[in-house]
């Protein structure tokens, strides 16, 4: 009666001839695809792990020095943080072409709120993550309601914030000297603590600590399975009883509250408030979430190898300029990078099916 | 039709009742004013050509479509259900013809979706963490109750099942939370033979149990082996309401095909 | 001892950054300092060129060379740097404060518009001027607001808030449109206000890429003759433009002078510890600008092309 | 036994009493639903029809005239080009990120080989144009071998053709002049010809007459009918017979090819050569496409409707711009007419289903 | 079982068979090592469980899937198909379970996909373009010779059918085309009584036309209605071939749930 060997063979398989179809030997091979089937988030750690190995062997101290890896950590928090609140969209088969425009926005707002309106430094964070959820608010509702295509919505609202952002600021950018003197939080995730050499700022451990919640929330809680749930089929999600309208607005909700800490964040990376930056934390976001292993298609995928898969483009970003390779190559390698990480992904999993 | 007649020819009151029900889908008509009657305790075949718009009544009586015009009653009350959660909350589960399964999810997930149990104490109140274990065990218990299936591994994705254990989830799921009534929408109609008597049985099962039960399905066979009164849809109306033991199957079809016409009294029935 | 530098730039797109990136590597070569080269990924990209330098401090070089895209933005990256005792040296921008660099090797942005808007006043003489301004980006980066108000005050034009362009009201503006610094936004820009005010006799363009854009749309419509246009840059296509008259004036920077400068103060630094002084009366070594044009005006001091050509770059 | 005025009215209403269900008057706003159920390119043309009279309402004769009409159409050809192509990867139920860097290369390519191997300028063109197709190819074959997802493997080339742009170019600008004297065929598309007041560009006939001939293929060949197909259910169009993985290649191919040609007509446009062109032309594309009623999920769309979602944008950017509009809120209002041009679509489509 | 046998114990030889097909998915086997034969005029009912593995077989034989191993032999020469439109050409039509139509596509373009007509002369030769008008005349012709449906236009988008209709296309068209051999896995699963008749008539038609056919389904009646002999299908593999005139529903049943051991002399019927 044992078919616990054979998920996925079905009724036919209950009676006592199953036995006849689970005597096939598992070739240490095999066994480590099915492993890796069933954590979707190993393969991702897994490249990240060979190609800290790889880097270190090359490049040497200077890369392998508590120092520079968590130095490595420190340059993807901003994106990791984003691509957290990604990867929550992206499982319920959405994309977020917006999330980059909602930091900035989160981060100007906060800004403008503690130089220009003499509001004390917590209320200004205050607003600014108001701001995130209330885009995250209007794009779940078009998407929810209004029942726009995700892709569309949020290339609309793309261009919207970022415009609202020029506008509001009137482009200026806010001084790091100035932050600290006026309202010295908005660079709390900017400040550092050591363990030996190792650095490790707040950010990094905004962005460990958010990646956990959300990975409590995400399997332990029912929210979390229904945003899965919404992700893998939302008409039969709906005939199962759950609010599919309500788990949508609350997930672009949740990430344009998380934009709104990135952009707190991204104050206390470069000091200053700049309304140009994050033009490209969208592509960055969608490009972590996928190599690590979350399906475009909703559903399918982890918040732990989102994490994995920022590491793997910060890895790779600082490992190529230690060697001292042109900027456009490591251009062109790390979108060779994004094909070959999916194919393998692809790969591990056919041949584990 | 008689939309008013609400306590109709018959003693006891009808548990769930609909009248004068219409549903456009732009251009076409799903549902064409009809009603709808389910009696306590009683199995009723709802049976019709492809596309008489049986999965749409039901789901208007399940909330998962809104109609545009008509009354829907339980336990003689008006209720207006506008998503699948009220109907089920008001005691109404339903095994739709798509199953909704989510396929990524595990089976005990999937059985309780929308209604998960949370953890005693703090770690439930206030970081609603799910309890695991007792859904998982609820879910084996409901699962071999029935007899239905002997899966191994409660915590398996429903997409590695196969297509009658699918089945099997879906009516666990409602069987084991229906508190008043039982929609089944051709819940045999992927099945082989003996998958298909399950089902089947189970029906047997539930009625014991007092709920009642409406089914609808293509086979006849099944159709007169369980049924206690039979509702013929046509064109988006209920055209008669028969009784299995008086009518002959081919009669049935034929009322239901239009190749004979509806018994005078075939409403009372 | 070994000597090893970082040459960060806004961009590795724009020719302007391509050519300091040569004159970079020529000079480092030469010194026998060892270079890696960085860049951002679009003009305004703050936090790659932060990710930059901390790469830079990981790799413990000596000196660090760049231009920044936000010159507010970029200061306290650069701190850190100095913290680490490595020399910093700000090319073609200076920082805001200009001394959050050790050392600046930078053109006057401001300078080099308002070299051209005063070129250009005196060449429209008394005509009415109807001037259409392309500018790069709608975010505004430093590098074009400057340019744009030099070209302002130059020319005479009231700039109101020194730190943003738009809020002039000067009635002989005809309009500002966004470029991106490359020719099909500076031809679809250039349509654009042509169409808001056919009568438009003078040209402002960001850099040179937008004015051959620029040139494209007034040829298209026959007013190349009407037009007057003026740049920014001195790259050698844009030079040759101004030879064949396609742009009116152009102010000429010198990326390989102050790349080149640039690892050589990082050099001297190492082995002295000395910093080059700065140009009198300013807080940054002004590497120059100098007006090219072969229609020079009075009171605008300016090289002719066959000079411009000499000193070209790309 | 008419059921001609309700084909979604199944096998039920086959027999005489039917007709019961289709005596339902209809009025004539339900009417015009109807209409433009049945002609997605229809709600398209109508926005352009009356934004075109709005402005010209506002604006008056600088805005309402041959010479301004025809400029319009000047300004979108690149990107009503590349549309095209992003029209038959979307109809696949795929998507394109890199149409502009497939572009830019093709460009730069034909600049070279004209400029520097000292060949004929049309053996140039030919080179350009070839490169257009094999990074279709390269597309194609990841796509369709590989199997991996389009948003996946495009934007992996994306970065990988723009970094070869700038790795091959080495940044390098050819000036309009020096084409005009070695290769004046590159300048091709950039000339013109004039009717009254109406100045057409070769590079305006271009993207009409590609349209019209991709109109041609999609409706009026059998491979067009396969692209359909396969964007509609690409498993169902396999079992029915159709070599799947070839129509997928032709596709990415073809649009390889008309990126080449917009490459081509870029050249014509701007004058010069330019690796730096070009860069948004992806997201300009996608947008055209969406704002011109074809589905994201593939199988359903037009290419006559991309045509008329490329000049919807032409035309608010220019009237914007000439209303005398902010560049940031010139910004604004584009984002916010893609969501409003696709809700309305949707609203149609929804009462008219 | 006798994987060399090609032969058997029959005068003619097979118009279709296959000797020790496997397949499996993953760590799923879903043919395990099977045989198929298929006479000339016949029609060959396989009947078997919920994954069984009768859609794999099918898939197998018309080119869909490509078997792990195992050999296929047409009219006895061995063929090798890796995608439908080599069997297609070969002249075996298939039904899929899933019917195979392009719901945006009309029903002449679904008729047609992938043999299109195109128009004679320049026209078709040089701008290879269709001819609408001869396919849809085709299509309407095949359509009313079946007697299947009463279409009125037949350029409507099949998306706009019921579920009967679009299942009487995905047949037509297979009927149409067919040269060798027509395949239909479970034709008549979603249609209503009336128009499974129709197919069952129209598999009598078939025949008639002298065209040997595969029809699997789950509808024993249905089965024992047309069928010459039975494959019974169970745990990926051929357990048995019977005559539905010598055996019973429920005996069949029996072997397929494997209640009952398949008969000695089985693969012989
Ligand atoms: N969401 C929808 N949009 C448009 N039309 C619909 C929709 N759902 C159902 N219909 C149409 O309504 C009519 C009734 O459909 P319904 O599914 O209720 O039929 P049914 O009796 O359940 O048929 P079957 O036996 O095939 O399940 C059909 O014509 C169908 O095409
Ligand atoms: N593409 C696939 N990937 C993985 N497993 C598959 C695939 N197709 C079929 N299977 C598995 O192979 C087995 C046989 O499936 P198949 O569809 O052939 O069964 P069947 O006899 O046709 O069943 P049914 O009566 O439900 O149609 C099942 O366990 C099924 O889950
Ligand atoms: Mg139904
Ligand atoms: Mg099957």
């Amino acid at each position: 009666m044992s078919n616990a060997s054979g998920p996925g063979r079905p009724a036919a398989s209950e009676g006592t001839e199953a036995s006849s179809f689970d005597t096939r030997k598992h070739t240490p091979v095999q066994r480590l695809q099915h492993f890796l089937h069933g954590n979707p988030a190993a393969v991702p750690m897994i490249v990240v792990v060979v190609s800290v190995v790889v880097f270190a062997a090359t490049i040497g101290p200077k890369f392998y020095s508590a120092f520079t890896l968590t130095l490595i950590l420190q340059q993807v928090a901003i994106t990791g943080i984003v691509s957290a609140g990604q990867t929550l969209i992206i499982l319920t088969a959405g994309i977020d072409l917006s999330v980059g425009s909602i930091m900035v926005l989160s981060s100007v707002v906060m800004g403008q709120f503690a130089m220009h309106y003499g509001v004390p430094g917590f209320v200004a964070v205050i607003a600014g993550l108001a701001a995130g959820g209330l885009c995250g608010l209007i794009n779940g509702l078009l998407v929810s309601l209004v029942k726009l295509p995700p892709f569309i919505v949020t290339l609309g609202t793309w261009s919207i914030f970022g415009a609202i952002t020029f506008i509001y600021s009137g482009n200026e950018t806010v001084r790091s000297q100035d932050i600290d003197q006026t309202a010295p939080i908005l660079h709390f995730f900017g400040n550092s603590f050591r363990i030996g050499h190792a650095v490790f700022t707040y950010g990094v451990i905004l962005m460990v600590a958010l990646s956990a919640l959300l990975w409590f929330a995400l399997n332990k809680t029912a929210w979390g399975r229904h945003v899965y749930a919404v992700g893998d089929d939302k008409n039969a999600a709906m005939l199962a009883g759950i609010r599919t309208g309500r788990v949508l607005v609350s997930v672009y909700v949740v990430t344009g509250l998380i934009c709104g800490l990135a952009g707190w964040a991204l104050i206390g990376r470069i000091g200053s408030v700049s309304p140009q930056a994050g033009q490209l934390e969208n592509i960055n976001a969608i490009t972590a979430v996928v190599i690590g292993g979350t399906s475009l298609f909703g559903g399918r995928g982890s918040i732990l190898g989102t994490l994995f898969g920022a590491l793997i483009v910060g890895v790779f970003s600082l490992g190529l300029r230690l060697l001292g390779t042109d900027p456009q190559w490591t251009q062109l390698t790390v979108g060779a990078l994004i094909i070959i990480a999916v194919a393998t992904d692809q790969w591990i999993r056919k041949v584990s099916a | 039709m008689d939309s008013e007649g609400f306590g109709m020819n018959t003693t006891t009151q009808p548990i769930l009742s609909a009248r004068a029900l219409t549903k456009n889908y732009g251009r076409v008509t799903a549902l064409d004013n009809t009603d709808f009657d389910l009696y306590p305790g009683e199995v009723l075949a709802v049976i019709g050509d492809n596309g008489a718009g049986k999965s749409t009544l039901i789901k208007a009586i399940s909330g998962a479509v809104v109609p545009d015009s008509g009354e829907i009653r339980l336990n003689g009350q008006p209720v207006q259900f506008v998503s699948p959660m009220q109907a089920r909350d008001a005691g109404i589960e339903t095994v739709y013809q798509t199953l909704a399964l989510s396929p990524a999810l595990s089976i005990a997930d999937n059985m309780f979706l929308g209604r998960e149990i949370r953890r005693k104490g703090v770690l439930g109140k206030l970081f609603r963490m799910l309890d695991r274990q007792a859904m998982e065990k609820f879910a084996r218990e409901k699962l071999s109750d029935l007899g239905l299936l002997t899966i191994q591994n409660i915590g398996q994705a429903v997409e590695t099942l196969s297509g009658g254990q699918r089945q099997g989830v879906a009516v666990a799921r409602a069987a084991a939370f229906a508190a008043k009534v039982i929609i089944m929408d051709e819940p045999t109609a992927a099945l082989g033979v003996k998958e298909s008597g399950r089902v089947l049985d189970l029906i047997r099962d539930v009625k014991a149990r007092g709920l009642p039960i409406v089914l609808i399905s293509h086979n006849m066979p099944h159709v007169f082996e369980v049924a206690d009164r039979i509702h013929i849809h046509r064109l988006g109306r209920r055209i008669a309401v028969v009784d299995p033991k008086t009518i002959s199957p081919s009669d049935a079809v034929a009322i239901m095909t239009g190749a004979k016409a509806p018994p005078e009294e075939g409403l009372a029935a | 001892k070994d000597v090893s530098a970082c040459l960060i730039t806004k961009t590795d797109t724009n020719p302007y950054f391509v050519t300091m990136k040569k004159g970079a590597e020529q000079t480092a070569k030469k010194l026998g300092v060892d270079l890696k080269t960085y860049a951002g990924k679009y003009d305004g990209d703050n936090q790659t060129q932060v990710d930059d330098i901390e790469t830079c401090i990981a790799d413990g070089v000596n000196g660090i060379l760049i231009t920044a895209s936000d010159t507010k933005a970029i200061v306290p990256a650069v701190e850190k740097a100095r913290k680490a005792g490595i020399l910093v040296v700000a090319l073609d921008t200076t920082l805001q404060p200009t001394n959050a660099a050790d050392v600046t090797f930078a053109t006057d942005n401001f300078e080099a518009g308002k070299l051209i808007g005063e070129w250009a006043k005196k060449r429209l003489g008394n005509k009415k001027a109807h001037i259409a301004f392309l500018d790069l980006a709608v975010s505004q980066p430093s590098v074009g607001v400057q340019r744009d108000q030099g070209f302002m005050q130059g020319f005479g034009i009231d700039i109101k808030d020194k730190n943003k362009w738009g809020d002039e009201t000067d009635p002989r503006i005809v309009g500002h449109d966004v470029t991106g610094g490359a020719e099909d936004g500076g031809r679809k820009a250039m349509e654009n206000l042509l169409q808001k005010d056919p009568s438009t006799n003078l040209v402002y363009a960001i850099n040179e890429p937008a004015a051959a854009g620029a040139y494209q749309a007034l040829k298209a419509v026959g007013l190349q003759d009407q037009a007057t246009i003026v740049a920014i840059d001195g790259g050698c296509p844009g030079v040759k433009n101004v030879q064949e008259g396609i742009i009116g004036a152009t102010s000429q920077q010198y990326p390989l002078l102050m790349a080149s400068k640039g690892i050589e103060a990082v050099k001297t630094y190492v082995e002295t510890g000395k910093k080059p002084q700065n140009s009198p009366g300013l807080d940054f070594v002004n590497t120059g600008v100098n007006l090219v044009t072969d229609h020079p005006v009075k009171g605008v001091k300016s090289i002719d092309t066959k000079e411009g050509l000499k000193r070209c770059w790309g």
